[in-house]
């Protein structure tokens, strides 16, 4: 995170949303909406005066909702910028009778704080773009009713597990409940939350919770003297380097693996009853914990619909963005110059990304050896005599490369002007829709003319 | 009057055990403005490349038909071999008598045989009808945007700027790191996350 | 060896099962979340995890012959929280069906009471439900069961020796062609 | 409102008080059950594991007949709604199904009309608002634990009114009546009323946790909406806590006697004084019997 801070070629732009994206490989021309931070990043010295006096706390997203921020805040000690931000829908000075708090730019020192900053719209030029937007987590709560529909504080996910775990987080890295602070001698893992479940989930796979539950195990065993944990799973998959390793050395260390699908999670007095059955024993078991961790699905990351559409890539069935060749083209995506990092393309741990990543980054800088690149000919071309400037074919070319044009014509007794499509060769990918689409025959598709088509057609048919 | 070279591939057996491939070329060889047809294990391969090259030689051909496997794995390839060749690469056309034939209709030879010689001949009309062409060129900015600052984000910015190419590198949180910088240790190493 | 021989021996009722129940065994990936939420799982001779392997492997008589189809309280939890959404107390309710037609009861109380209940409907329209338990304890030899309760409930008013009689026709009927209709 | 109205067999027999306070509130709240004559009886829970074709055909032939009279149909016990439910679903899903039905009931049901829980008509229909205003003798201080079972809330898409794993219908009702719902984890846990007769060993475990469950979570009483659990849950709390070292005493009630109550119906009028774990204890120490607005039967 640091090296990325620091680097002399890298600008980071936070707090800030890609609105449009236009132009083509090698030439997009992205608009991007800087929020209004509502503090001056220059003259703010990351001192934090704000956020320790500011009143209004709010539910801490980064926590995972396992403590509270304030309403300018910075979302963790070490964040880059080390510039806060003010959250305006829960900031007192824009909710409640406007104007009247001011406290943190009372006692801010750097005169930093800036109630009138509006968002900046700014456009820039770019050759090529990364989609690295990530993932979030299934929503558990509004599909598990069995598992309490959230309204147990003492189930929770795999997520806020590590936010406790993290020495910076909201217990200093202890494992605790939540609903008491105690330290839970039996914690109860159950694995494939949303995952592998076509009927309240997600039918894939979200492979990264077999090795952090192992760690999370771990974590356990190594942090709590005399602790339990139980490993509720379906199936322990662990193909990578040195991970089937790690997963046995959490069953030395004391995990215990139960084979099945937990059924349902119940409280008595203040346990938690986890109910499944160890399918290996052909048993039902019941463990009574003190702490259960959900490894939930990875979904794709919120507003993915959205920014899919901006920048113009594909997505699959659940949303994650679909790649040119699931075998041969993993990284790139069907519009020329942009390509997929991370589990924004699928779920994948971290091996896996900072792997695609690399893989993404060696597709950028190939395209970026050479400052010009050739485009395939096989694409669609207008035949302006024919065309009506109806417009039919600009909605549904995908790749948004067909716009129509003014031009001039003359006819007897002058000259007329009319408008005509015309397609963009950098952003045309010579998919055919448009041929389709043209009612007068005047867009044909270079390599598919339909003089060759009918050629095709005339011999097996004639 | 074109003059077209026809070759056939039997992809080893994948295509062969399926498809009777001498047939096809017998009833393609024939073929009004076939000059040249040949049937080659490995089409793909360099010894299936020069078999091409060769031909356009010596058959002086003007057009070229691939029968084999899907375009999207070697319409590149055989492109490269016509131009070798001489020709202009879009000069080509391929026909996919493995997908669409050999495969889907596996267990029936006599079927998979006569739609395979459909195809070719489908190309073979098609590719008589083919015009030069010749890709343009667009210029290329070095810089590139990086959508969303977790760990993927961060490490392909650091990449291709240690490349020496300007990034931006953008997310719509206050801070880069997306989730990763929520994480405690990571497996399996267990070295921390930040 | 077993295996083979069995499979293909079964195919044709698994076929008919699985029509029947609505269901496609192969669908089942054995996670154990039907037992482990199973109410009487423990009193069963196979789970309902089970019952589906036995069926994955062809072993249909095996699951025909088991107790659990008549233990299943058909309380359709399984079904309700399968992730692959199968339904399993449907294959337990066939199964039982299946079972029957064979002449296979292996809880005997069970089938004697699913057979009185269906009797009494049969002869009245509606379930008699004192002359059902009377009977019940008749035939199945434990004449004084529950005989504790039936003072109370006499005194009551909720039991009667006589049977309430309605729809007679029309439910004789009914089950005339509803039997012809399966037995096709 | 006007229901074709579905007791059948149990409500006629050892659900009485479920009949009776069912007819009570129903008239209180001005809707009209015209009881559909010559009902039959739904065969549950014998039919479906019997002869899948049985099991939709006697519920269809009741339906059907409410059906030309045009009406939706009622139904208290939670075993008849659900294989009424699924004879009306059944008959949706498939044209071929529907013609089955047809031939072997003699009749032409076209599945138009719609088959309701009473539980669902009074919380989802009438409303707890328009309940909440009838309400003169709140249910102060009484803890509930409602109890839905299995046949009220499962399979989902058959019973289609309330969530299949945290069911709330009831809960509200009794919040709305003035009651205190508690919350408790065997809301839907079977208590094995099936296995009453032929398996007791069986129902005896599952009755046993629902009790120890309702009495953890600080419970007074149950409340049921289906006769068969209640029958269970009344008729068997000595035997099974018996059984268990145990001693409960749990009056159990059917919601529709918990709103007699709450509309200050006599308890003898609802039924309330038939049951086996007695009543009368807890009513008096949360005084709902002492205030004598009590209403008499008008008839």
């Amino acid at each position: 995170m640091v090296a990325a801070a620091q680097h002399p070629n890298i600008k980071i732009m936070t707090y800030a949303e890609v609105e449009q994206v236009e132009g083509y490989v090698g030439n997009f021309e992205v608009t991007i909406r800087q929020k209004a931070r509502s503090v001056d990043v220059d003259a703010c010295t990351g001192c934090g005066s704000c956020w320790e006096k500011c009143p209004q706390k709010v539910t801490s997203e980064f926590d995972q909702e396992l403590a509270q921020r304030k309403a300018i805040y910075t979302p963790f000690p070490q964040a880059v910028p080390n510039v806060p931000v003010i959250d305006r829908s829960n900031c007192r000075h824009f909710t409640r009778e406007k104007g009247k708090c001011r406290v943190c730019q009372n006692v801010c020192p750097a005169k930093a704080v800036d109630y009138e900053q509006q968002d900046q719209v700014i456009k820039e030029k770019f050759g090529a773009i990364v989609m690295a937007t990530g993932y979030d987590l299934f929503p558990w709560e509004e599909a598990y009713g069995e598992y309490g529909y959230g309204k147990y504080p003492d189930v929770i996910t795999g997520l806020q597990f590590e936010r406790m775990n993290n020495a910076s987080g909201p217990t200093g890295g202890r494992i605790v409940r939540p609903s008491d602070a105690k330290v839970p001698q039996t914690v109860a893992f159950i694995k494939c939350v949303g995952s592998r479940d076509e009927v309240k989930g997600k039918a894939y796979c979200s492979r990264a919770c077999c090795m952090y539950t192992a760690k999370h195990a771990h974590q356990v065993l190594d942090k709590i003297p005399g602790s339990q944990a139980y490993v509720f799973y379906m199936d322990v998959r662990t193909p990578g380097k040195a991970y089937d390793e790690f997963y046995q050395k959490s069953v030395h260390e004391g995990a215990v693996y139960l084979r099945g699908r937990v059924s349902r999670i119940y409280p008595q007095g203040d346990k938690l009853m986890v109910c499944g059955e160890d399918t290996l024993l052909g048993r039902q078991v019941e463990v009574a914990a003190d702490l259960v961790v959900l490894a939930t699905a990875m979904i794709p990351s919120r507003g993915w619909e959205q920014i899919a559409r901006t920048v113009g890539v594909a997505t699959d069935k659940d949303g994650f963005f679909q790649e040119a060749h699931p075998k041969l083209r993993p990284v790139e995506t069907f519009t020329a110059g942009v390509y997929l990092a991370g589990a924004c393309q699928g779920p994948k741990d971290i091996p896996d990304t900072v792997a695609q990543a690399g893989a993404a980054a060696a597709k950028v800088c190939s395209l970026f050896s050479r400052d010009e690149m050739t485009t395939e000919p096989l694409i669609s071309e207008v035949n302006e005599r024919l065309c009506s400037g109806c417009g039919l074919c600009v909605p549904v070319c995908p790749y948004k490369a067909i716009e129509l044009k003014t031009i001039q014509e003359r006819i007897p007794g002058g000259q007329r002007q009319r408008q005509v499509a015309s397609v963009n060769s950098g952003l045309c990918q010579g998919c055919g829709a448009c041929n389709v689409a043209c009612r007068t025959g005047a867009v044909t598709l270079k390599g598919f003319t339909d003089d060759q088509l009918l050629a095709e057609v005339d011999v097996v048919c004639l | 009057m074109r003059r077209v070279g026809v070759f056939i591939c039997h992809c080893g057996t994948n295509i062969a055990a399926n498809v009777d491939v001498k047939r096809v070329v017998e009833a393609v060889k024939d073929y009004p403005e076939v000059a040249f047809a040949t049937d080659y294990q490995f089409m793909c391969s360099l010894p299936g490349q020069d078999l091409i090259k060769s031909a356009i030689a010596e058959h002086h051909l003007d057009r070229v038909v691939v029968a084999s496997c899907t375009p999207r794995l070697h319409e590149p390839t055989f492109r490269k071999a016509v131009a070798d060749g001489g020709l202009n690469p879009y000069l080509f056309e391929m026909a996919n008598i493995r997908e669409q034939c050999a495969w889907v209709h596996a267990g029936d030879k006599e079927r998979a045989t006569a739609k395979a010689i459909d195809l070719v001949r489908m190309a073979v009309a098609k590719v008589k009808k083919h015009a030069p062409l010749t890709p343009s060129s667009i210029p290329v900015r070095h810089r590139l945007l990086v959508i969303g600052a977790g760990i993927a984000g961060m490490q392909t910015a650091l990449d291709v700027a240690d490349a020496g190419y300007e990034v931006v590198l953008l997310d719509r949180e206050p801070t880069i790191g997306g989730k990763m910088v929520m994480l405690d240790k990571t497996f399996p190493t267990l070295d921390c996350s930040a | 060896m077993e295996l083979t021989a069995t499979k293909a021996g079964a195919a044709k009722e698994l076929q008919r099962l699985e029509k029947a129940a609505g269901v496609e065994v192969r669908n089942c990936y054995q996670c154990g979340k039907c037992t482990a939420g199973c109410p009487v799982a423990f009193a069963m001779d196979y789970s309902p995890r089970q019952i589906m392997r036995l069926l994955q492997l062809g072993l249909y008589d095996e699951a025909v012959g088991a107790h659990s189809p008549w233990l299943c309280a058909s309380c359709i939890t399984c079904s309700t929280r399968c992730p692959k959404g199968v339904n399993i107390a449907g294959v337990m309710e066939t199964l039982r069906i299946e079972a029957k037609n064979q002449g296979l009861v292996p809880e005997k109380a069970v089938g004697l009471f699913d057979d009185l209940f269906l009797q009494s409907v049969q002869q009245n329209g509606r379930v008699h439900e004192m002359g059902l338990i009377l009977r019940f304890n008749l035939k199945s030899g434990k004449w004084f069961k529950d005989a504790a309760f039936a003072p109370k409930l006499w005194r009551d008013g909720k039991i009667s020796p006589r049977a309430e009689k309605a729809g007679r026709e029309a439910v004789a009927r009914i089950f005339a062609r509803a039997h012809s209709q399966e037995g096709e | 409102m006007k229901y074709a109205y579905y007791p059948g067999c149990s409500l006629h027999a050892t659900g009485l008080e479920y009949d009776l306070s069912t007819r009570q509130v129903a008239k209180h709240l001005g809707i009209e059950l015209w009881e559909i004559p010559d009902w039959n009886c739904c065969g549950a829970s014998a039919a479906h594991n019997t002869n899948h074709t049985l099991a939709v055909a006697l519920p269809a032939r009741n339906l059907a007949i409410a059906e030309q009279e045009g009406l939706d149909v009622a139904v208290p016990c939670a075993a008849c709604f659900n294989r009424m439910r699924a004879a009306q679903a059944a008959a949706r899903n498939s044209e071929a199904m529907r013609q089955t039905i047809n031939d072997i009931i003699g009749m032409d049901y076209r599945a138009s009309n719609e088959t309701c829980a009473l539980l669902d008509i009074m919380v989802n229909r009438v409303g707890l608002e328009t309940i909440a205003e009838k309400v003169v003798k709140p249910l102060t201080g009484l803890k509930v634990a409602a109890y839905y079972g299995c046949l009220l809330v499962r399979p989902p898409e058959i019973t289609g009114f309330d969530d299949p794993e945290n069911p709330q219908s009831m809960d509200r009702l009794v919040a709305s009546l003035g009651g205190t719902p508690v919350d408790w984890p065997f809301k839907i846990e079977c208590c094995g009323a099936g296995h009453t007769t032929t398996r007791p060993d069986i129902a005896s475990r599952l009755l046993y946790r629902i009790y120890s469950g309702a009495a953890a979570a600080g419970a007074d009483c149950l409340v049921s909406a289906c006769p068969l659990c209640f029958l269970n849950l009344d008729m068997r709390q000595e035997q099974v806590g018996r059984e268990h070292n145990a001693s409960f005493s749990l009056p159990v009630f059917y919601f529709t006697e918990l709103m007699g109550l709450a509309f200050a119906y006599a308890p003898k009028d609802l039924g309330i004084n038939r049951h086996f774990v007695p009543v009368a204890p807890l009513l008096e120490s949360k005084e709902l019997l002492r205030h004598p607005v009590t209403r008499r039967e008008e008839t």
